[in-house]
């Protein structure tokens, strides 16, 4: 399936770019599966993708929710400092 | 001074009972930094009735740009960030209580640090801090309100327990990807946006607004025009805090050196209150120069180093991320 | 002075280039109040070189709340806002030129104010003086950053000279529905948080930082957790500021008489200078008390109607929002 | 035609929520119709529609701007105070 991914703060600067379009083979989709999957098509991001937060329809994803073909999807890095 | 609080009064969701209920109300900032430091405004201005505040840092000019609290005079003075905080906020708000800490918070003085508190506020800069406060929180049922900021992005959310899922459920590790304010800098906006939408939410839970309570992380880019909100959802079913109710933050013998987040700076504890003005003595004849207040000294060490001692026994050596190097300078001025 | 701002030169999106061009800037706030506060806060503590502050109102001890720069004795002193603020800023950053404008903003001397200003932010409290501004803005080609904030809600813009449209393609009336900060009042997280999203706007300004400038308006309600951006759009084609060229706000002869917005409070101008020790004098066997310091004087009157003269021949009745109440007692007590 | 509108501040308040679902028999309808429309509909509200900017798919509609049926309108009231 073709997922519409939003990329947030560092991952967004590392990839260059807030978007993506990511096809995905493997069924049933997971939450942990899909940061597997885009930490091996984009190693360079691989470390901030483990750290980060999947959201699934703006909603906090953990790692065995299933993803959907209509799903919106988020990774969301989190933000230290203060 | 009703007069004083008479527009906040005014506001329908907090009215006259809310007002009543912040003077009741004891809050704890952890981190008096620049989130800190806009949440106690907010805090103090707003009338919560007892405001504790804890850091470990000393301001320096570097903070002026975002530090809403601390000016000049507090650099120079290497005054610590609490205490310069206490002297602004008293001239603020004389009617109500403020308490300054002047220290490292830990796994064994956390839980009397937060005795008798209604809510934590997250004013730190680090991962680490943020669990022990979450699972000291979630340990003690208080409500801690999370929140970061770096370069031009920030997010906030509050974590209640019994209500909502916990900070561990969200993130696992206490890595933040190596950003932090000294890496990668920070912008003034961003940083009151965060701390204001957190103090909004503590606001809402000390008058009682449940139903306007936020149950979602906010996400924040105010360069680049981004605002994401994503909803907390169920607790992790294996979520060691809130649902095993293991906290393993507070189980977590304490290590004697703490690197300090990016900042060139390692943090060695463990030693007993220095006498500072011994300790002048000591060190004036081995280094490039000292410079003391009531709280700290500072000695200047060759090549950029500098050495901090803590009247309660914290020293910081400065200009260096190597530990090894670190223990080294510790151990040849300070001894072991 | 190289580290105070090297937190603010690390992020991307300002730099070392941008620091300098910041340096070489200079901003207007017009109305320091809530918003006008942190936006100065902002503007300072991020390096602006000039900084002009205007504001023809005194600290109460009602503004304390959520007027971040003030404290307790700002207000038992009723000092000028402005005069409040210069002595606070001057403390936070020594240096950059500040300028303490305690006056009324009006169609006669509005372009001798904004003369040399790089931008303009928005720190008033009525659409009134907003009009005056957006359209002497237009009228000079300069940036405006519209803030509005009251209960818990509240909106910013950034309108540019032949970049977008301007505040009276958006809004033609100058009503807000009486919705201000004394009718329904106001908590300061939102106050922040607005004044936070026109800062870094005017920073992006100031920066050269164009693809980032928001060309939106956005929206925000704190409590009730709402947020919404509606993009500006092309002009109204027959807006009489920025299509038209006829700055209606610019023509129009001044009223003496200015209510203030919902403060019970009528403002009215055109005395020539008060000599205040002088007036002292000749009011003092008439009122209940007066009370003065070198910039104003209060005259206390019978059921909670007081006066007050500034030394620039302004003199403020209040406890009344009736015109017709308020100019028999000017006249009764000044003359005409 | 049936058109979804969301309501902001002061007008949220008076109408008592936040969105409202109204029914439009004028084709074409312009958003200063509209405006009139509901000033009519909600003559507590009046004064406050005539005020208040209204955004056609998050985007500033003038008086003239023609909304579609499957157009998303808020209406939105000027927020003074400062």
């Amino acid at each position: 399936m073709q997922l519409s991914i939003r990329l947030f703060a560092s991952l967004a600067e590392t990839l260059g770019a807030t978007s993506l379009t990511y096809h995905v083979e493997n069924k049933p989709l997971t939450a942990g599966k899909l940061k597997e999957l885009l930490s091996a098509s984009y190693p360079d991001a691989a470390s901030q993708i483990a750290i980060s937060m999947v959201a699934v329809d703006q909603e906090y994803a953990p790692d065995d929710t299933i993803i959907n073909d209509a799903a919106e999807v988020a990774i969301i890095p989190p933000v230290s400092g203060g | 001074m009703r007069e004083r609080y008479s527009r906040q009064m005014l506001f329908a969701g907090i009215g006259e009972a809310g007002q009543q209920k912040l003077a009741r109300s004891s809050v704890c900032i952890v981190g008096m930094g620049a989130l800190g430091s806009n949440l106690a405004n907010h805090m103090v201005r707003s009338g919560v009735g007892k405001v504790r505040m804890i850091d470990r840092d000393y301001v320096e000019y570097s903070n002026l740009q975002r530090q809403m609290l601390y000016d000049e005079e507090d650099a120079r003075e290497a005054l610590p960030k609490v205490v310069a905080a206490q002297r602004k906020l008293g001239r603020i708000n004389s009617s109500i209580q403020l308490e300054a800490l002047f220290m490292d918070v830990t796994s064994s003085n956390i839980h009397e640090l937060l005795e008798n508190t209604d809510l934590v506020l997250d004013g730190t800069d680090n991962f680490q801090t943020r669990f022990l406060l979450n699972d000291a929180c979630y340990s003690m049922g208080i409500p801690f309100v999370y929140g970061g900021a770096v370069s031009s992005r920030g997010m906030s959310a509050i974590f209640i327990p019994g209500g909502t899922p916990c900070l561990r459920c969200l993130m696992q590790s206490p890595d933040a990807g190596g950003q932090t304010c000294d890496t990668v800098g920070v912008i003034s906006p961003i940083v009151d946006i965060i701390a204001s939408y957190q103090a909004v939410e503590a606001i809402k839970y000390l008058v009682g607004a449940e139903e306007q309570q936020r149950g979602e992380l906010v996400s924040i880019d105010a360069w680049h025009n981004q605002f994401y909100t994503m909803k907390l959802g169920r607790p992790r079913s294996d979520c060691p805090c809130c649902q095993l109710k293991q906290y393993p933050a507070l189980l977590q013998k304490e290590d004697t050196e703490i690197s300090l987040c990016g900042r060139e700076s390692v943090q060695i504890s463990g030693h007993a209150p220095f006498d500072l003005l011994l300790w002048r003595e000591k060190l004036e004849p081995a280094v490039n120069g000292v410079k003391e207040n009531p709280f700290l000294l500072r000695a200047q060490l060759d090549e950029g180093l500098r050495l901090v001692l803590f009247a309660d026994g914290r020293v910081l050596i400065q200009g260096t991320d190597d530990i090894v190097r670190a223990k080294t300078l510790y151990a040849r001025y300070i001894g072991n």
